[in-house]
């Protein structure tokens, strides 16, 4: 199984899952982050005094699938969450070892 | 002699014509004005609880947030009990020109229907009270985010004994300045330069935030801050209008300066903002209502709408580049800006009530046999004296307390945060 | 002609007794009047600064609550210099019966002590102002989330001189709809019909939000706004009772059926949503509050208990109605449902008052020579009138506004939120 | 005989030179009054909306908050209708001396131009109102996260008719502890001992929250809880001092005596928790406030300030005793320590007047043919009056609403929260 | 050594607590992130009008352990955070190369 | 390719983040979490009862690099984070198989 994490721009999420559910992917967790990167975060201002805020909010989502399902998943992330303007985010992919499923005790891809 | 008379003799000094209508002796109590002044005990107090608090507590971090609202709480609740006991005696009670006397200490004496001018004297004693809160914890803003509660809580106290009380005689007690005809309406002197002189003071000697000036965190909660601010807002009606003891004319005008006041500071930082930066912001445009509100202070009920609008341009100006002055020149982290907001306001507004209290102006007349000039000598000479006995008086004090307890938090109480080093609570638990 | 006798006049026409007994002329400052008045001010101030800027940052996203807030917080500033300047002379000085004249600007004129009815005349300008600061607030929940602040300014700005200027001048200072004796005791028309009217043309040309009306998100914070929410009912109470320029029976009995009406108001929106979802919401239960407050305004100092209950009832149940019908079928995006609660609100209760001001409701009676159906006919005449002006003086001045400066932000400052792209600020850094 | 006369009776029986410069009948208005009146019934709505939801709704998790804030809401709705149609007649309109009787059900007969004393009756009623409005809202502290919201509407409409109105009527109404001339300036057992009593019966049926004792989560926002206690302080001025129903001397004796102990209290608290914790916390102190407060609310108006001090010492240091003694000694789950603070500061204070109120102690003086003791016999037979009928009515209201529609919510309800599941909403979507 | 990924039920966190330090694990890394699977969130009311809120919250964990434990972690989280009802959650595992304690500059199974 | 995850204490974060761009690394990603180890949280008293609050406020970081880099970054971030105090936290490698940038569809170490 692999592990797909993807940072993306956090107005993509609706986006994003629509495009997995199509596919099939039936659960993903999605965390708040905030991004360092190429893109750069917005001057604040308060009395007088500028503050350079490095960091961009983003969004973090983690979704475990099978081997073969892997590829379309990035695929349809990738397109999903592009807008071509810098600051869209990143897709990394690694591998799993094993899954369970709480409730039942499955395992493995069954457990997805 | 009344104590009332020397508080209206500051306030009324140049409205003669009223000052006759109340003999010193043998009033009759006004329910209306007592109805009012009843009310504006009420809108200060919640000038400091919450406004302040809010104002304070959202432009620190997060983890600090509880230790600035514990600071105005606490100092609240110290100030009141000291007020009682001592501070409104030495304040009030007649005594020699420079403090008031020993007469009055645990209100004693004073009877249920004693009468203070035509109010219960009950009714006065609560509302200077009020000041006797917000003035301390104004100075909380100077020196958040690194400093001992314990410290907070002894400097408090004895501020409140060896600053705010004489300079509270001097001015509204019958002390010297008044007997000179200073005028100060509602604390330019009394609560905002004492305050804000200290604050630097203050800090000078505990030393700038980890982090000051480079490393600042922003606000945590502007929306906080506005909160507090806007009720600051209201309540000041409370403190200015209030202030000329009486639900009449004096006080629906000094309403309306101390409104517009606030509403042309808060314009004037919106329009530099907006051409230095193209983004004018929320926790500006409160802080120029702050140095709207402190500036047209002293002389709220003295000057007409066009002087509260000239006061409130001029104040918002100022206090903008004082805040700058402050942190970016003098390198001092007054965080808060004490006394670029509330000390230069004050000193300018107590200043500035010279000339716009004149007839020409719109403002209520300067008293008989004083001209702008010679008014001007007897505002500065209180600026001078307010400025100079709170930088000294409060050196003392601050370099006591260091000896008694210390003053700065260790370094990773700071990095921690006050709220879970010193309160032993977090804000936030979502 | 004393400028408070037109205010009285639309207020108590029906109170002929009490009419009586103040002359126009030659009043005495009543002391317990101005201690009232004084503080409706401070309660009608609360209202905007912080009551409705909570009540509507709370309902927005995270990533704009700050820049509703200062929407608020600019145009209280701005309306209060406005006011100062010209639009109080436009509303309250003599003038045609059309719109007022301008010899009040500048408060020219306006002594410490001069008089309107039997108040200081600086406390019943101050009262009126917070009128002005908060109907041009109101709006502010139709068009948050997409709008530039700049043309939130200029709206404003004309707005004010446009539209509020004229009507109030209409109702309250001597106009035509007060010749023909039309009632509306705190704003039903002046307000609320204005208010709503305005907000549904400026979010015709302006545009929904991104997302309208199937991707919108959920209020951010209902606390903030139930906390909004109970300033404003507060505050409310300096409204309507304040609105009886007197602390007496008819101030007293407009606080009682504007609490009621309230009350009423929630429950009903706590039963429907009950009987509809199975989980009466805060948000539902405190939007049903303002709109039985909205309704009760304009009928307030005229109607008795059972009036109260009454409208209070009817509110709720046509708000609520209202709002369905503006944001599902017509797919108008009135954000904050300005029109549906204030509008409507502010039309039925005009109408209403005509009906429960009759002796048999327990009202103060219908004026001399009047009948039910006369009265409504006139207060039918007011809402077409003022629904009429305020559309189509509003629609001039939105374009002319999106000539000069445009009025919606682009698509991605919108992503980014307000607070960011045009305030600089971030609200919870936690 | 006027309803206002035992109103006073009950707070003024020691000011005897003013109860006889007030005769029953043939009053006249007295604007002043009124206007002080207006206020304080704004004042003391602010103290449930949004004041005491917000002490409350910052003590418990984020998942419960709306929950909270919706029951004082709701409570806040149903009270004032219920007041009109009801409840006031029960407590106010003459009767027996159990009950009042119907004859102003829904304010039959109650003119525009009606006074109670020398204020409008109307007015009377609103301030009132408040009271009835608040008592039943303390309540919730006890019962929170895990109870139905059907079971708070049941439950609180049943008690303001069963146990708030003829406790009521007893004190205030000119019942027969009225007649025995028990002192209870502002609701010491009026407010706090009914609702601190029906606290504990009401958890005691209702069983604990899910984790208690020990899987407890700590308040989730000391802010706000801040933010709630000192609206509750700004606001009981005008729950204390407006209970003189004038503004004079004893409002403002009322007022200064208040704000002395809750400021008293607040130290009190911080010093116990400096020495046993090294941490003095925020909700620690602002909890020491409302003790200061309960416990010097029914003393209010006869003590002084020598009172005020010793009682706000006394109501620290027994409620925070208190505090402990409920939830670790009896293992009682009353939340947020209704029973301990309210319950036990209102029957504390309730007794401690009859001593505080003697000249010695510069009160107001016993009423002729009082003793210290007498009088204190009259205040015990008013407390335990009050206890046992608060307990046994309330049980059976329980009992009854239990059967009804159950009290307590299903477990996984709980788990998600009061806020999903029960109103279909959530704070803080940040 | 592995990582072992929860993502559990909020209210789960304590007894996992317990049943991990019980095995002996001294240390893990919790966050809250919203939860999209089978489990649907619930659905909100604000004027009269319905959202429906896709995402559920949940807690995540993140364990790391040597590879002989991790079979133990993994059996102990699952019964710990079960409940047998819908949105459980799922254990994921995977390998982990290199291990530092920054205080002390340990390395592999000492950093744990 | 290389997932560094790092768990921090907060107040390290821009002495860290200074530490990597002095290395070349231009992104990274950080979230904030609860960290339960052998350092221990703080008393917290409400109302005269204390609580025992667990977990202790930390920041985790992910930085994906490429391979021959990523020994210079745990070092780097090893030394900033430092204070040899407990609780500095912890650093886990792990490998990543695939690195999407999503904006410009670049796969591996292009990608970061
Ligand atoms: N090497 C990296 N490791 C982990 N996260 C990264 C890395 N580089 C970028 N990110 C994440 O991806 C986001 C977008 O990257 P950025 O450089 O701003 O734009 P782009 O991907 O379009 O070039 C960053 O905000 C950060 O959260
Ligand atoms: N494929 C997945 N990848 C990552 N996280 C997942 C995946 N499937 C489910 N989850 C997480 O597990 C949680 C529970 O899953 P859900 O389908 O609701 O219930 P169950 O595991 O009992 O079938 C989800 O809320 C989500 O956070
Ligand atoms: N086995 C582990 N798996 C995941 N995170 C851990 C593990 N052990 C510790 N941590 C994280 O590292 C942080 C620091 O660990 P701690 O034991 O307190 O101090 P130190 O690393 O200095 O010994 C913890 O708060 C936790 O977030």
């Amino acid at each position: 199984m692999k592990l797909i994490m993807a940072v993306i721009k956090p107005f993509k999420l609706d986006a994003v899952r629509t495009a997995l559910t199509e596919l099939g992917v039936e659960g993903m967790t999605v965390s708040e982050v905030k991004g360092f990167g190429r893109q750069k975060g917005q001057t604040e201002i308060y009395r007088g005094a500028e503050y350079n805020v490095e960091f961009v909010p983003k969004v973090r989502l983690e979704i475990v699938c099978d081997d073969e399902r892997a590829e379309r998943v990035v695929e349809a992330v990738a397109q999903a969450a592009q807008t071509g303007k810098i600051g869209d985010g990143k897709i990394f992919v690694s591998d799993v070892g094993q899954a369970v499923r709480i409730r039942t005790g499955e395992t493995g891809n069954d457990a997805l | 002699m009344s104590v009332h008379k020397y508080r209206c003799g500051g306030a009324l000094l140049a409205l003669a014509t009223i000052l006759f209508a109340f003999p010193a002796s043998a009033q009759e109590l006004s329910g209306a004005n007592t109805a009012w002044i009843l009310t504006s005990t009420a809108l200060v107090l919640f000038m400091t609880l919450p406004g302040l608090a809010l104002f304070y507590g959202g432009l620190v971090q997060s983890k600090n947030v509880l230790s600035v609202l514990m600071h105005c709480f606490a100092i609240a609740c110290l100030a009141s009990v000291l007020w009682l006991v001592v501070v409104y005696s030495l304040a009030f009670d007649e005594g020699s020109s420079l403090v008031g006397g020993l007469g009055k200490v645990m209100l004693s004496g004073v009877s249920f229907d004693a009468l203070s001018g035509d109010i219960p004297e009950s009714v006065f004693f609560m509302f200077q009270m009020t000041f006797a809160i917000i003035t301390p914890a104004l100075i909380v803003g100077a020196y958040v985010e690194r400093i001992k509660f314990s410290a907070v809580m002894l400097i408090s106290a004895l501020w409140l004994i060896v600053v705010y009380a004489p300079v509270c005689h001097w001015v509204w007690g019958g002390g010297w300045l008044a007997e000179m005809g200073v005028m100060d309406f509602a604390g330019g002197l009394v609560v905002h330069a004492t305050a804000g002189t200290s604050a630097v003071v203050i800090v000078l000697i505990l030393g700038p935030r980890a982090g000051y000036p480079t490393q600042l965190h922003p606000p945590h909660s502007p929306s906080m801050t506005m909160i507090g601010a806007s009720m600051l807002w209201v309540g000041w009606f409370g403190f200015n209008a209030g202030s000329a003891l009486a639900a009449d004319g004096s006080a629906g005008m000094a309403m309306a300066v101390t409104h517009i006041s606030a509403a042309t500071a808060s314009l004037v930082w919106i329009v530099i903002e907006w051409m230095k930066f193209g983004k004018p912001s929320l926790v500006g445009v409160v802080t120029g209502m702050v140095a709207g509100l402190a500036t047209i202070t002293p002389a709220s009920g003295f000057v007409g709408p066009i002087g509260g609008l000239c006061i409130g341009l001029i104040g918002g100006l100022v206090c903008y580049w004082a805040v700058g002055l402050v942190k970016e020149k003098l390198k001092i982290d007054d965080s808060l800006d004490v006394f670029a907001v509330h000390g230069v306001g004050g000193i300018l507004g107590t200043l500035a009530a010279a000339v716009f209290v004149t007839d020409g102006f719109g403002g209520a007349g300067l008293a008989d046999g004083m001209t702008v000039g010679s008014q001007l000598g007897v505002q500065a000479t209180g600026v001078v004296a307010t400025v100079a006995w709170s930088a000294i008086a409060t050196m003392v004090i601050v370099f006591v307390v260091k000896a008694i307890c210390g003053l700065r938090v260790a370094d990773d109480e700071m990095e921690i945060g006050l709220d879970l080093s010193y309160h032993g609570e977090r804000d936030y638990n979502l």
